[in-house]
């Protein structure tokens, strides 16, 4: 993975930013010069990534920190999530089974379908770390902007 | 004019049905606004409840967690519950998550009116 | 002017980048509820800010630094921009006279045509500073959103 | 089907016009490829370069100034140089920089094609 960090975003933890973080997630993605399917995926991720940070992690406390940094190789995007949240047991964060149909619980399941990979740790000076990441389907018009994206 | 990522929910009703529309993208932000309004609607008790999501561009969980809430106070009160106008970035989170054979799905708000259940 | 800094972007000084901030922006500030007009006019002068720190602060080298801070007082927005480039006088940061059509020279017309303020100022730690900002008309709707924004 | 955000420009030419489309946000990342290519087709001396702008939803100072530059290589040319398919948003920055009286703008392709100038 590239070690530059081209882009950071850093935000408190408040709902309305979310439909901000989706569309910048989405915009810079849209470098790699992948599909709107794709873009899709990862604004979802990236959407309820977050949401589940400020409800579980800092329980809906509009104060929290929540750190992104958005890194790029050719076609795979990642993104390191990191809160100062409280750490929960890892084997916590899962879904409900499918099909048990009740309000909510899709969340984690969601990031792990649309995403190649979704991964929590908890980061040694405190708080939460996840990793989300995904390579994207890429068009040849993309190679024009290698250069200056990453 | 005012900026697209504002949100707001529109409450109808006619003889059978009740009709939500909620205006904008529904996420963690908006959902409890849809779920208040959706409480309304139900409250009217008609023989139907329809959420019209023609203006939604984008849902996530919590737009979901919400209908399903919905669905499941309807039943109990054996009233019908449906969803119309789902664009596809809507209608494929519905897929992900296989809630597509839960909900009653109609094409359009004139399908949703018409339909039996 | 609002104490809490809900948003922060951090990205290195590569032009493939500003279409993303351009979308940040307009859909941060969309959250103020105002006119569509108002959104285009602060991510033209986003867009002016970034690319003349690229070009002029930094030379168009890729791997320098800017920081933008998002800050909202209820319909006025106000966005600080820090860079690390090298500190120019003041009065050099102006735009041609609009009747001598050339190519190029007018960022700062732009800038200061679009905002309500953009002021230019040298860091006393190293690096220049550039505080944009501007009142939006807002519509009654926004008022929903008003507590947890900002 | 590709983003929206990737940017190409296409170069078309006619007996009496050679006409560039942009496609995408024309900003600093995007106006060098548009100013070679506008070099290109200024390059086939035709009576007339056309900048359709239809697929352009934004477009900075610096797209503005490559339309500048190419409007100053057509007059030593002495051809003809027209902009058409402007969108408001991309207008307004004509307009506020008071260059919507020094470039010709038609509404459309077919009008730069068929205007005297
Ligand atoms: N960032 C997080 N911090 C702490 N716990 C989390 C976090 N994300 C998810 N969880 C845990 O994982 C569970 C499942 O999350 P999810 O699938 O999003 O459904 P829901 O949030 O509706 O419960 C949550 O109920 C919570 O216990
Ligand atoms: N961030 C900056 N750092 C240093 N100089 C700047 C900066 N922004 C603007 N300037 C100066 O102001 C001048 C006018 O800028 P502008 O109006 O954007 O036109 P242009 O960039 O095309 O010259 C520039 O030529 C440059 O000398």
């Amino acid at each position: 993975m590239d070690d530059a960090c081209a882009l950071r975003i850093t935000l408190l933890s408040r709902p309305a930013l979310l439909s901000c973080v989706r569309r910048t997630v989405e915009a810079w993605c849209s470098l790699t010069g992948c599909a709107e399917a794709e873009l899709a995926a990862v604004g979802l991720a990236m959407d309820e990534a977050i949401a589940n940070i400020i409800r579980h992690g800092y329980d809906n406390s509009p104060d929290g920190s929540i750190e992104i940094e958005f890194h790029r190789d050719g076609p795979t995007v990642q993104f390191t999530l990191t809160d100062n949240a409280r750490q929960v047991p890892l084997e916590s964060i899962c879904s409900r089974p499918l099909d048990e149909v009740r309000p909510g619980g899709l969340g984690v399941y969601l990031m792990k379908e649309t995403m190649d990979e979704a991964v929590w740790s908890h980061r040694p000076e405190g708080g939460m770390q996840l990793i989300l990441r995904k390579t994207m389907a890429t068009s040849p018009e993309v190679t024009m902007r290698e250069h200056d994206v990453r | 004019m005012s900026a697209d990522h504002t949100f707001a929910v529109h409450v109808e009703s006619t003889d059978v049905a009740a009709i939500v529309r909620p205006v904008g993208d529904v996420d963690l932000s908006s959902s409890p606004m849809l779920r208040t309004s959706l409480e309304q609607a139900i409250a009217q008790s008609k023989p139907r409840t329809i959420v019209d999501l023609t203006s939604v561009g984008y849902m996530d969980s919590s737009g979901v967690a919400t209908l399903v809430e919905g669905l499941q106070r309807t039943r109990r009160a054996d009233s019908a519950f449906l969803l119309c106008g789902m664009s596809d970035r809507v209608l494929s989170i519905f897929q992900i998550s296989r809630l597509d054979a839960i909900f009653t799905i109609a094409d359009t708000l004139d399908a949703a009116l018409g339909t039996d259940t």
